[in-house]
């Protein structure tokens, strides 16, 4: 697939407000971007890539991303689970992180029956907090949105949330587990790359520094931080936020 | 019509005032015999609702009585190449470009922050949207002066009814942030600033800029006979009755509880669709005309905008969508309620602008229509209860009102120098207004729209200092940015309201200069006490004229504003504030200079002359001296010093820069160790006393980190453009030391400053 | 003496509009909940005290509601122990 | 038949720290209130239901705070009438 047959579906609801960033990034890269609001998508055939942006859906009032998790859960579940099935890509940033892990997406069980294993919970400063984080690519799967950005290579994004402290059902073996399986993606770090730097470095309080992780598959992705707001803000290595676009750019046109 | 009653003006003036005071409608005996006399020329008694729209159109808030005589006279002639319209709307147009332009406006939220800090914030970040969609805008910053008590004042202190100044500050900083930060706007600028004369009167100030398309702009006017009024966004309820007339006079001991309806709640999440409903709409041109309903709700909109384009309106009440049952007319009439706008749309446009509400799932009702003559008139349900001239109701009275100057205090005792600089400076840089501001600063979402080129916070990651202006680059097709700083000194505007307020222009140029951006327009809101004191008012004729020195002479003008009086709480009245927003644009957004020093071996200059004016400054306050110069300001100075800087900017001749204000040169010095954790060995020579040269708040000043390869293009080009300059130093090392006249006056290690001036605000807000 | 848990629960008068509530209400009935009419939060506060520090732990939990937890211009509250 | 409210009360499981609560108790006692050992926070949903649109409240309710109001990983829930 070329880039511009590429339909890329950037799904919104009320106070969803990322969305043109998010556009902005898929449109400089060649793709079709599109801003469809859950009102008015019938289908998800049209396109390759759904991807939910960062804001504060519906207010964010219950939890962050619950009530667009909801609606699309009785709107559409059965689709997207076909969707990812066939290995399309599907991504969430911050606010779209959270709605992927209310919808059971994310880190995803192997039942794939939708329970709710994960939760993006208040940080420990209580807070809303805007910072710089670091981000170290952690993984050596290759996680659909990663595959161009190599293993232990540094970012520098901006985080923006009030609620990003990833808690896991199950404990230490489940963490344990998340990262035999490659599927955490980015951890928060300090200028020497340690992984276990402490807050600010970690904003949230996430146990072992998680920032983003992925399914099993590699196909379903989210993280706290926002790649679409250093799309032009380079690392050392000439690396920034525009290599997560470019990668997911790449498996869709290399795979259909 | 039990709904509506009749009310009787023909009675004493005893009686007349009464009626002012049991209706809420704010109205002098003097002018409620206008309306007397208007309704007997009419042969018939006032209604309610009648006499209610008046006490909106007529209050200081909606009409200027007291203020709109000195802004004519001094602020509003001044003239500047980019302006498309200033001052007449709600927000003022700028060019931007070739094809766009932008909308900047400001204003205050005081005395429901006052009340309710939370509410009162969250809906005052929700009005300026308003104020800037309305214009055909898209939002692309918020800016938030906001001033309080100190936080650290004890409760003993603190007049009963009036809230801790901790529990305003922060619950003022919640609702910006959850509402700023839940419609997706970046509040990328602001102030922090603390004085004790805010206790029990804080001021909140909010600014928004926008981007607009030029041929997008749409104003506030209705485009022709039979338009229709079209109402959307929330239900109208009870939230704000009364809101302009509160914000006309003084809070006291009752405010709290008399005034609950005119608190007002927020809701961001009908506001962001609202937002891109009413710009869908526009941009596809289906609207005659628009405009935001803040101050006076309907009652100032509707007639507002039919005036304006020479017409009247004819509506009908009941057809208002309500979010609480049995509203009287009149209640729906003046209702504050937030996140409503109001359009003007041709017949044929009808169905389509109401699908668009209907896709955003925002209420969206036809509540008018426009007729010729230039006359209001409602029914409810069938009945006429609302019938007058509206250039009666919109004229409103103006006064000249007496004044009585100050005398002002230049002298001061002899005072001696601090027996230990470093303890002194530390102090200093530890002090609430010189301190960091990330507490506040980190809670609002200030990356949002991804076009944030640079924030309040610079330099290493968790290291930030303090950036002089946030830079926004607000097109994806152009490198053009837009540069955003707020600013004022009430400590000095208190002393001397004409030179406090020049300086405070004078800062905003500098802040703007020292990011490599050429100043292009200012917006005021002028926060004042009760206008009816001569001596108040004549503070507020004075920082008119002092606002009024310095723009026009440096190639930007005023052009938009809010004036804010009764700024007087239980515990008395409130500093003279007028915050000005100032506005730069920048050719490349990769080419803006930062604070934080960028490099070892560097030169260091200090640009601008340093003058014995110590009044109102950090220093004086900290050791509680009185007396003294305010700082001046040379306009002519300030307009050849940075035109000189920004030439050199061009050339790429200055590695980072940083205006001098609050805190002096030490400050300005510390803040650019601060950023990159390079520091620097500074030698001064020059004839004033230590504590001067380093303390002093004289305006028109930078300091300038310069490659010494550039050194003699830096001094040639000041030196044409007559500004003087002395180089004074070098960056490098890991502390900041000071000499003066050969005496060694401090050597700080970084780490310690960094220590110093991050700390305070979050050991006191936790 | 020991330890006390006092329950400070703070609710939005009559009249004050509740967007949270609004919202959840929406919330609840666009998942198919059609028969919720009306929605409103509370928040509580469980509040443990040290009763050896403390002598009149009505007056200090009424001073904490008024002082912090709660603006009386638009809240009500509940303490309950 | 009519109207019935029911209040579901959500708070974070035993073991899950709540900043939110410590946040309030440092608050507290930086307003001077050192009395204080600790502080929870609950969140509770009144929730009025019109009973002639539904057969099982019992269940709906459950249905509310399970597929909405609640995240099972943090969250205990209680409901009350
Ligand atoms: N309430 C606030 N909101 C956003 N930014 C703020 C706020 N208060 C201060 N800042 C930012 O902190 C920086 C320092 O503020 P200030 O000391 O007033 O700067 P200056 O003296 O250069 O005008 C500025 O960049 C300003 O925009
Ligand atoms: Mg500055």
């Amino acid at each position: 697939m070329k880039p511009e047959d590429i339909n890329i579906c950037i799904l919104r609801i009320e106070g969803t407000n990322n969305e043109q960033e998010m556009y902005d990034a898929f449109k400089r890269l060649g793709t079709k971007p599109h801003l469809v609001h859950l009102n008015e998508l019938s289908s998800l055939k049209p396109y390759q890539c759904l991807m939910i942006p960062g804001g504060f859906s519906a207010g964010d009032y219950i939890r962050a991303g619950t009530i667009f998790a909801s609606r699309i859960k009785s709107n559409f579940m059965d689709e997207l689970n076909n969707f990812i099935k066939e290995g399309y890509a599907v991504g969430g940033i911050c606010n779209g992180f959270q709605v992927l892990v209310e919808l059971g997406l994310l880190p995803g069980n192997p039942k794939g029956n939708g329970t709710i294993t994960a939760c993006l919970s208040r940080n420990d400063s209580a807070r809303f907090e805007c910072r710089h984080s670091i981000l170290k690519h952690v993984s050596s799967k290759k996680c659909v949105f990663t595959s161009l950005l190599p293993q232990n290579e540094q970012l520098i994004v901006p985080s923006a949330h009030a609620e990003g402290k990833f808690l896991l059902s199950g404990g230490k073996k489940a963490y344990e587990k998340l990262e035999k399986n490659g599927q955490i993606i980015f951890k928060y770090v300090n200028y020497k790359g340690e992984t276990n730097a402490p807050y600010p470095w970690n904003p949230n309080g996430s146990p072992y520094n998680i920032a983003g992780i992925c399914n099993k598959r590699g196909n379903v992705f989210g993280m706290m931080p926002h790649p679409e707001r250093s799309f032009f803000s380079k690392n050392e290595h000439g690396y920034s936020g525009k290599i997560l676009f470019e990668s997911v750019v790449k498996y869709i046109g290399g795979t259909f | 019509m039990s709904d509506v009653a009749e009310i009787n003006l023909e009675v004493s003036d005893f009686e007349l005032k009464k009626i002012s005071e049991e209706t809420g409608i704010g109205l002098s005996v003097d002018e409620l015999k206008v309306v007397q006399e208007y309704f007997q020329k009419k042969g018939r008694k006032p209604t309610d609702i009648e006499l209610q729209a008046l006490g909106q159109a007529w209050s200081e808030h909606c009409c200027y009585k007291s203020s709109k005589y000195y802004l004519k006279k001094y602020l509003f002639h001044l003239k500047a190449p980019q302006n498309i319209n200033v001052i007449k709307e709600d927000a003022g147009i700028i060019e931007f470009d070739k094809d766009h332009a932008y909308a900047v406006a400001l204003e205050s939220h005081n005395h429901p922050s006052a009340i309710e800090p939370y509410g009162g914030a969250a809906t005052g970040i929700g009005g300026i949207l308003r104020d800037v969609v309305c214009m055909g805008a898209q939002p692309i910053a918020l800016i938030d002066p906001i001033f309080f008590a100190l936080p650290t004042t004890k409760s003993s202190v603190i007049p009963k009814s009036v809230k801790h100044p901790k529990f305003i500050f922060s619950g003022v900083v919640d609702g910006i942030r959850d509402y700023g930060n839940r419609v997706g706007i970046p509040t990328i600028a602001g102030m922090t600033c603390f004085h004790s004369g805010y206790l029990g009167n804080c001021l909140v100030n909010v600014g928004c800029v926008g981007i607009v398309n030029k041929k997008d702009i749409i104003y506030s006017k209705v485009g022709n006979v039979s338009d229709y009024f079209v109402l959307a966004g929330g239900g109208t309820g009870r939230d704000g009755i009364h809101g302009v007339t509160f914000a006309s006079k003084e809070l006291d001991d009752d405010s709290a509880t008399a005034s609950r309806s005119a608190v007002q709640v927020g809701d961001p999440i009908t506001k962001e669709p609202l937002i891109h409903a009413c710009l869908e709409a526009n941009e596809k041109k289906l609207l005659t005309g628009m405009k935001d309903l803040g101050g006076g709700g309907l009652s100032c909109v509707v007639g507002e905008m039919a005036l304006a384009a020479g017409f009247g309106a004819k509506v009908q009440l009941e057809n208002v969508h309500l979010k609480e049952k049995d509203l009287k007319p009149w209640e729906i009439w003046v209702s504050e309620s937030q996140e409503r706008m109001m359009m003007s749309v041709r017949e044929e446009h009808l169905k389509e602008v109401l699908k668009i509400f209907e896709k955003w799932d925002v209420p969206a009702v036809i509540i008018g229509q426009v007729i010729p003559e230039k006359r209001m008139e409602l029914t409810w349900k069938g009945d006429k209860i609302y019938d007058m001239d509206l250039e009666f109701v919109t004229t409103g009275p103006s006064y000249k009102r007496p004044i009585r100057p100050v005398r002002i205090n230049n002298e001061h005792n002899n005072y001696s120098e601090p027996e230990n600089y470093e303890v002194m400076i530390k102090t200093i840089i530890n002090s609430l207004n010189c301190a960091s501001k990330d507490w506040v600063i980190r809670q609002y979402d200030f990356e949002v729209r991804a076009r944030t080129i640079s924030s309040s916070l610079v330099g290493h990651i968790n290291n930030e200092t303090h950036a002089d202006a946030a830079v926004i680059k607000p097109l994806e097709s152009s490198q053009r940015g837009l540069v955003f700083t707020s600013d004022v000194n009430p400590n000095t505007v208190a002393i001397d309201p004409f030179w406090g307020s020049a300086g405070a222009v004078d800062e905003c140029v500098r802040n703007i200069v020292a990011t490599g951006a050429r100043p292009h327009s200012f917006a005021d809101c002028l926060n004042f006490g009760n206008p009816e004191k001569p001596d108040k008012m004549w503070e507020f004729s004075q920082a008119v004229q002092g606002l009024a020195h310095v723009a026009g002479k440096i190639g930007a003008t005023f052009v938009s504003g809010n004036v804010s009086l009764y700024n007087e709480g239980p515990a008395g009245a409130c500093p003279p504030t007028p915050t000005i927003l100032g506005i730069g644009i920048i050719d490349d957004v990769d080419d803006i200079i930062t604070v934080p020093f960028k490099k070892e071996g560097n030169l260091v200059y200090l640009v601008g002359k340093t003058r014995d004016e110590m009044a109102g400054s950090v220093y004086f306050n900290l050791r509680s001296l009185e007396g003294g110069k305010v700082p001046k300001v040379n306009p002519y100075e300030l307009a050849n010093a940075s035109a000189g800087l920004l030439e050199l900017a061009n050339m790429n001749k200055i590695s980072s820069c940083h205006d001098i204000s609050e805190g002096g040169l030490i400050l300005a010095l510390a803040e650019m160790c601060i950023g990159n954790g390079i520091g620097a060995s500074i030698h001064i020579k020059d004839l004033l006393r230590g504590d001067i040269s380093l303390f002093s708040e004289s305006n028109t000043r930078w300091i300038c980190e310069v490659e010494s390869k550039d050194s003699d293009a830096f001094e040639s080009n000041l030196q044409a453009h007559c500004t003087s300059f002395a180089l004074i130093g070098t960056t490098g090392g890991t502390s900041l030391s000071i000499t003066h006249n050969k005496r060694k006056l401090a050597d700080l290690p970084i780490s310690e400053l960094i220590k110093e001036w991050q700390a305070p605000l979050w050991e006191i807000m936790g | 003496m020991g330890k006390k848990e006092v329950i400070v629960t703070v609710g939005l008068k009559e009249g004050i509009s509740d967007p949270e509530g609004k919202n959840v209400k929406k919330a609840l009935s666009l998942l198919g909940f059609k028969e919720v009419e009306e929605v409103k939060i509370l928040k509580s506060y469980k509040i443990t005290i040290n009763e050896n520090k403390c002598k009149d732990i009505d007056e200090k939990v009424k001073a904490m509601a008024e002082g912090l937890l709660t603006n009386p211009v638009v809240h009500d509250y509940e303490i309950s122990w």
